[in-house]
């Protein structure tokens, strides 16, 4: 009567198909795509949508959403890249503080932690559905940024902090290193951990889950906060590619990471889904991006043909795990 | 670069910081054709205004093996990076409209000068308002370079004449029918305003629609930046009054001309090649047309 | 009227049926039972056209007949009551009991007016007292299912399946249906009725199907059969009903409840709960009994923390104060609560019977922070196979699961808290007689290890087998205590109609 | 018994103490802000969104929702402009066709509506998530305006076309005309027809619908296809008004819109609201764009106070109707 196979195994596999699919068809299609650089290439280009979708699925698996996650990636970003360049003067009291790329980073993670736990105090103290409160965090914390950037961005952070960015580490590039700990770390979690279980029961059945002494809200606020954490690091990896904090860096990058996330077969109304198929999720539209430009799409056509890939790959995916 | 020594044909990427702005799109279209008139493969990549995208693009390029760079940055400072990785792998870079902030890391950089453009149009202002009045100006997205350009530009002109006084600052993201309904609220709060500054085109006839709607096209004067297509007719008909009209046309041709030189063995090429922003009001009109000047 | 040849239907991994045949009979009423599990839900969906795919024939009325979905067995003539409610949470009354067979004016647009009229009639013929504009989300599990049956009386129906409609009502409504089915029967109509309450069988049907394991066993008429008959084609053997042999014990007081009233969340003049005081002693067993809507639930709930605002009055649990402020300080006081209404309130459907038993204890899982799988597994198959659950895995999707067998899996998950106080609402709703009896078992068991145990159970005879003492609730009032000694079904009944009935009467 | 309020007169007050403190504010802050002028500017500029969000309402009510509706927007814009302006032009066969104004825009709505009924088939057919479905069909149909347009805003389309945008027709703009007959018209269907009826059950409990004989997948697509048909029409209007269908219109119309729906009560989980509530949350973004700019807020701090007041907006809307 072993009808039920492992959930975590069925998981695991769901998207694999459309990934391999996507993969085979590119490099019959191009030569360069199976290059062992090309591969680097798509990895670390994916490593921030990995990042942020991380956090992003485990607000999801609780049923809610965070579409703020671009804007407080730009503000945190900005905030470690100011603090690092030109540290806080206070001009009347003619204080300056300086901060070291450890401090820095650390500002900005508090900060994204900061706004990850306020949209969760929101949500669940006053009660607002999470796609509003997110929403506006999204033009809130884009503000923030714009305020604190005046607008212009904050460029020539040192090649130290260049290594999160650009490094390499045993033949692997840093980006990949960062977000397949975070991956790690959140497979862990989910699995083995009671904060885990918490996070898949609330999705599921928010008022059983009450009853049985779950701390409802408090693992809510955990994981908007653990969420804005990741956007952070997210935020720190974007900066230091670039070497500079952009006003409008993330712009629309919810979307890709939602995406990724449903892509990936966790679902929107929570309870249902895994770390792992995000990252397949993450890595699908990463190929896809790599691939059309591999394959000299021009831009417009770009556009029509990953929406339809995007398409095709979650139907191949549904109909290879309908028996689930 | 191919392994049994038998040259490849050269292939040229194009990459321009967003396509939703029909001036990147006639600027990337004009450097392919000439690409294609050299014999050259090229193939547009759309950064939509992202950096980090910008980068995956540079890699994509590099990674597919396109031998040179048209690059039109989305950041002055952000895109420093990309630069400088496309030209110590040997890949040329060649800079259209747009700078990057390093003398060093572009093979050749063929610039728009926002600054001085606006300068020009300020002036213009000035001349045609008689030195006092009320306006408006709309900006473009807060969080683009070119904005801020366009706006130091005009404000290092119009900000000595004490009687010019601007009554609303307000942006609307170079988008026409945000321009629009910004500019409707502002009349509402704003009714005698006499000039509107606008810091691109598609803003500038979102500003005249609205003012059209509210029965004021022919007294509130508008100025915006570019020389579009819409913008060109305009002057003609009177509606508008000036654009600083930019080249991208040359620009783009300049740049493929100068990476199909670089091919050749040509290596010293300007750092730095300024294409002027010229002044076109209602009186030089007949000379230009959409982009560029009339054949 | 409608035969059944060699149905067999599969579902991934389980045969829940397998050549069942049956025949029903117009005007008749045909008992179906068997244990949780044993098929009949899935049987009555293959008759009423939710499941298409099987194997096997269905003749109505004389012909073959295939139905294309459970709209095309209504127009057929085959209505049905579902086991688990099946209502539209924000919609009204009116608009679930014309879900997709609206009455349309002449201009093709909705006509409430006459909905709601008719809707109304139901109600009332059904003596639910609230309005047919509201929505169902508003109103209790009893008052669901009496929408749920009046759903079915809509249509003229030839054949009606009623799938356990009796599980959340009590008394009067119970009579009610009685009624209702006597005079279908006189029109000539078919009935199925499913349910686990073996008394009721004995005074509406006429014949009756044993199902056991997904295959007929036997069928007959009533008539000459005895409940403990009727049990052992059922269950595949004979088994003792259980009855607490109440021994007098002194009281060691383990919850103290004095003055709790309880204000209504929305109109603050009302109370739900009015001034109740009474204790649990440990080791005792205390039935609480009452109608639909006498305050039981809000009862249980307001002891176990779910209602923070408007308490006043004082609950002590092995003397010391109990606030009340959230399910997990009372969890940490040692109580526990198995909620009415399991699909909402109980189990996560979506996961496995194995993450929903350790839901509550997952802290005792723990060693260095990690979830330790091993003691996980342990903890679940102990309770499989104490409670007797039917499962086909302890990977198995809760929601898969009978109804009955859901209700072992929260019972599961509550007792591994080992708690010192638990609080049962309804706890053997949908249950089978033989999970029953093992449930009463459990509890007497429990008691005689010293916990305190409160049962609320809208079945007299139920609080009657496991009680030491019995209270009645009427209107949020505590109308009476007796001990089980004292207790008569005539004196509880009593007790438990609300005064305001005879203020109307009089 | 009578605990419930009639649910109909609830939603109706829903958003307005929002929405008639929002207007005490700005009335106070601003002498502009009250006049008539000003208000009947705000309704036009509300028009498209009100347009639209009642499209995306009905998505919404079914549990469903969709991101396609600013591309579609901007692909059935470009569709009329383009054939009011330049006809098809078969090159080989040496044909012509003009299309009147009439013509245009029944292309335009068509286009539209098979987007949208394309979005629904996928959704209801292969099962797939309405958000990816409908992120796709962002995508595609961006992709398909950018070919049609080739990146260039299509302009000058003659004044009786204008009329749609810019028009007033006894002393009210057409475009407020437009959308007030939209939402008449979707207030009927959602309240009078088995179609609205639907909608609400459906997105209350899928499965019993399914278990009521209701054709779910049917109702489903027709839903998806009048929003499309909306969002053509919101292109009517964008396009009139700016004498041009610009290849970017609509970029990001969908945040804004859901947002509308949200505001106005509607709950993303389906089953609960109304058109009228979506009408109120439109205008309450409206407002609150008029306000910032008639108070002249600086462009930084203009996004940050956008959302707090959506914020506490939603905050207020929540204890108000706590009760519900
Ligand atoms: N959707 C399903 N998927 C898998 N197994 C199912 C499904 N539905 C029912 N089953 C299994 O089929 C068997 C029969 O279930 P059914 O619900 O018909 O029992 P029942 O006789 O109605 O029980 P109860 O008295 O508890 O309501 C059970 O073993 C159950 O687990
Ligand atoms: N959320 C609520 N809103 C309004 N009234 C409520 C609510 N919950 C309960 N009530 C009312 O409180 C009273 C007591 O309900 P309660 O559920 O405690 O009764 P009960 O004895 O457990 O009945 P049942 O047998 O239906 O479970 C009823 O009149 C009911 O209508
Ligand atoms: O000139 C272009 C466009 O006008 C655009 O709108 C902003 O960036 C500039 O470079
Ligand atoms: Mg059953
Ligand atoms: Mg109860």
């Amino acid at each position: 009567m072993n009808i039920a196979l492992d959930r975590s195994k069925l998981l695991r596999f769901q998207s694999l198909i459309a990934l391999f699919l996507l993969c085979l068809g590119l490099s019959i299609l191009s030569d360069k795509f199976l290059s062992v650089s090309n591969l680097w290439n798509v990895m670390r280009q994916v490593s921030v949508n990995i990042c942020i979708s991380t956090g992003m699925t485990l607000i999801v698996l609780t049923a809610g959403i965070d579409l703020s996650v671009g804007s407080v990636l730009a503000l945190c970003g900005a905030i470690m890249a100011g603090l690092l360049k030109n540290g806080i003067e206070l001009p009347d009291s003619n204080l300056y503080i300086g901060f070291t790329i450890l401090g820095a980073i650390l500002a900005g993670v508090i900060t994204g932690s900061a706004m990850g736990a306020f949209s969760g105090w929101t949500i669940t103290k006053f009660n607002v559905p999470p796609f509003v409160a997110t929403l506006a965090m999204l033009t809130v914390a884009r503000g923030l940024t714009m305020l604190w950037t005046q607008g212009f961005p904050i460029s020539g952070l040192g090649d130290t902090f260049l290594y999160f960015g650009t490094g390499w580490l045993l033949g692997i590039p840093v980006p990949v290193w960062i977000s397949a700990i975070i991956v790690a770390i959140a497979v862990f979690v989910t699995n083995k951990t009671r904060l885990g279980r918490y996070i898949y029961a609330i999705g599921g059945n928010e008022s059983a889950s009450r009853l049985s002494g779950i701390q409802v809200n408090k693992v809510k606020i955990i994981v908007y906060t653990i969420a804005g954490a990741l956007a952070a690091v997210g935020g720190i990896m974007v900066t230091s590619r670039l070497d500079s904090a952009q006003p409008n860096a993330g712009i629309s990058y919810e979307l890709d990471s939602i995406a990724a996330v449903v892509i990936g077969g966790t679902s929107l109304s929570g309870g249902r889904g895994s770390i792992l198929g995000t990252v397949q999720g993450a890595i699908i539209i990463g190929v896809l991006n790599n691939g059309l430009v591999l394959l000299n799409v021009s831009p417009f056509w770009q556009q029509v043909v990953k929406g339809l890939v995007i398409l095709i790959a979650v139907i191949i995916d549904k109909s290879g795990s309908k028996n689930e | 670069r191919s392994k049994n020594g038998a040259e490849e044909p050269k292939k040229m990427a194009i990459v321009v910081s967003t396509l939703n702005n029909p001036w990147f799109v006639f600027l990337a279209e004009r450097a392919q054709a000439k690409a294609k008139e050299l014999g050259y493969e090229s193939k547009v990549f759309d950064s939509q205004n992202n950096t980090a995208l910008e980068t995956d693009h540079f890699e994509n390029a590099m990674a597919s093996g396109y031998d040179a760079i048209l690059f039109n940055p989305t950041d002055a400072d952000g895109s420093i990076v990309n630069v400088k990785n496309a030209t110590a792998a040997g890949v040329p870079v060649f800079c259209m409209d747009r700078e990057v902030n390093s003398n060093e890391a572009a093979t050749s950089q063929i610039l728009s000068d926002s600054y001085s453009g606006c300068v020009s149009i300020a002036r213009y202002f000035v001349e045609t308002l008689n030195k006092k009045g009320k306006y408006v100006e709309i900006l473009g997205m807060v969080g683009d370079n070119n904005t801020w350009n366009r706006s130091k530009g005009f404000h290092s002109v119009v900000d000595h004449y004490p009687g010019l006084k601007m009554v609303a600052q307000q942006s609307a993201d170079f988008d026409r029918n945000k321009a629009m309904e910004v500019l409707e609220s502002i009349l509402q709060a704003q009714p005698d305003i006499d000039a509107v500054f606008c810091g691109n085109d598609a803003m500038a006839m979102g500003a005249y629609q609205a003012l059209v709607a509210a029965g004021k096209a022919d007294k509130v004067k508008v100025f915006g930046f570019d020389g579009a297509e819409d913008v060109v007719n305009s002057i003609k008909d009177g509606k508008i009054m000036a654009t600083g009209m930019q080249f991208p046309e040359v620009m783009a041709q300049t740049a493929a001309n100068f990476a199909d030189e670089y091919f050749k063995g040509k290596r010293d090429f300007p750092k730095k090649m300024p294409v002027a922003v010229e002044l076109v009001v209602k009186g030089n009109i007949e000379n230009y047309a959409a982009y560029g000047k009339k054949e | 009227m409608l035969q059944v040849n060699n149905i067999t239907k599969r579902f991934p991994g389980v045969i829940a049926l397998e050549n069942v045949c049956l025949s029903i009979e117009a005007g008749k009423v045909t008992a179906l039972i068997g244990e949780n599990g044993a098929g009949k839900s899935t049987l009555m969906k293959i008759l009423s056209g939710v499941y298409q795919d099987f194997e096997g024939e269905i003749h109505f009325k004389g012909a073959p007949v295939k139905f294309s979905g459970p709209k095309d067995a209504q127009q057929k003539g085959i209505a049905i009551i579902h086991q688990e409610l099946n209502l539209i949470p924000y919609l009204t009354i009116t608009e679930n009991i014309f879900l997709g067979r609206e009455l349309l004016t002449q201009f093709g647009t909705i006509d409430k007016n006459r909905m709601r009229r008719k809707t109304q009639e139901l109600l009332d013929r059904l003596k639910l007292k609230v309005k047919a504009e509201t929505q169902v989300v508003k109103l209790k599990v009893g008052q669901q299912q009496i929408v749920e049956i009046a759903k079915s009386l809509l249509t003229d129906a030839e054949l009606i399946i009623m799938d356990e409609p009796t599980s959340a009502i009590t008394g009067s409504e119970v009579e009610l249906l009685f009624d209702i089915i006597e005079n279908l029967r006189n029109e000539g109509k078919a009935i199925i009725y499913v349910s686990h309450k073996l008394d009721e069988l004995f005074r509406i049907a006429d014949n009756y199907v044993v199902l056991r394991d997904g295959k007929s066993i036997e069928s007959g008429e009533m008539e000459g059969i005895t409940q403990d008959q009727l049990i052992a084609k059922m269950v595949g053997r004979k088994i003792e009903i259980m009855r607490k042999s109440s021994g007098e014990e002194k009281c060691e007081t383990l919850l103290e409840v004095r003055n709790l009233t309880l204000k209504h969340p929305l109109r603050p003049k009302e109370d739900l709960l009015k001034n109740i005081s009474f204790e649990i002693c440990k080791g005792e067993i205390v039935g609480i009994f009452g109608l639909m809507g006498a305050g039981r639930t809000e009862l249980l709930e307001t002891i176990f923390g779910l209602h923070a605002t408007g308490i006043s009055g004082h609950i002590f649990m092995e003397g010391k104060e109990l606030k009340c402020a959230s399910p997990s300080e009372a969890i940490a006081a040692g109580l526990a609560l198995v909620p009415e209404d399991r699909k909402k309130d109980g189990l996560v459907l979506g996961l496995d019977v194995k993450t929903n038993i350790s839901l509550t204890t997952l802290h005792d899982l723990e060693k260095l922070g990690t979830l330790n799988d091993a003691k996980e597994v342990a903890l679940a198959d102990k309770y499989i196979s104490e409670l007797k659950i039917k499962t086909s895995s302890k990977n198995q999707k809760a929601n898969n699961l009978s109804g009955g067998n859901q209700q072992k899996i929260v019972l599961a998950k509550w007792l591994a808290t080992k708690p010192k106080l638990l609080l049962l609402d309804e706890p053997t709703r949908g249950i089978d007689i033989n999970a029953k009896n093992e449930i009463y078992k459990l509890i007497i068991k429990l008691a005689d290890e010293g916990l305190g145990i409160v049962v609320v159970s809208s079945e007299l005879p139920e609080i009657l087998a496991v009680s030491d003492r019995v209270l009645v609730m009427a209107e949020g009032t505590l109308t009476a205590g007796f001990t089980i000694a004292e207790a008569t079904e005539d004196s509880i009944l009593r007790a438990a109609i609300p005064q305001s009935h005879f203020d109307i009467k009089a």
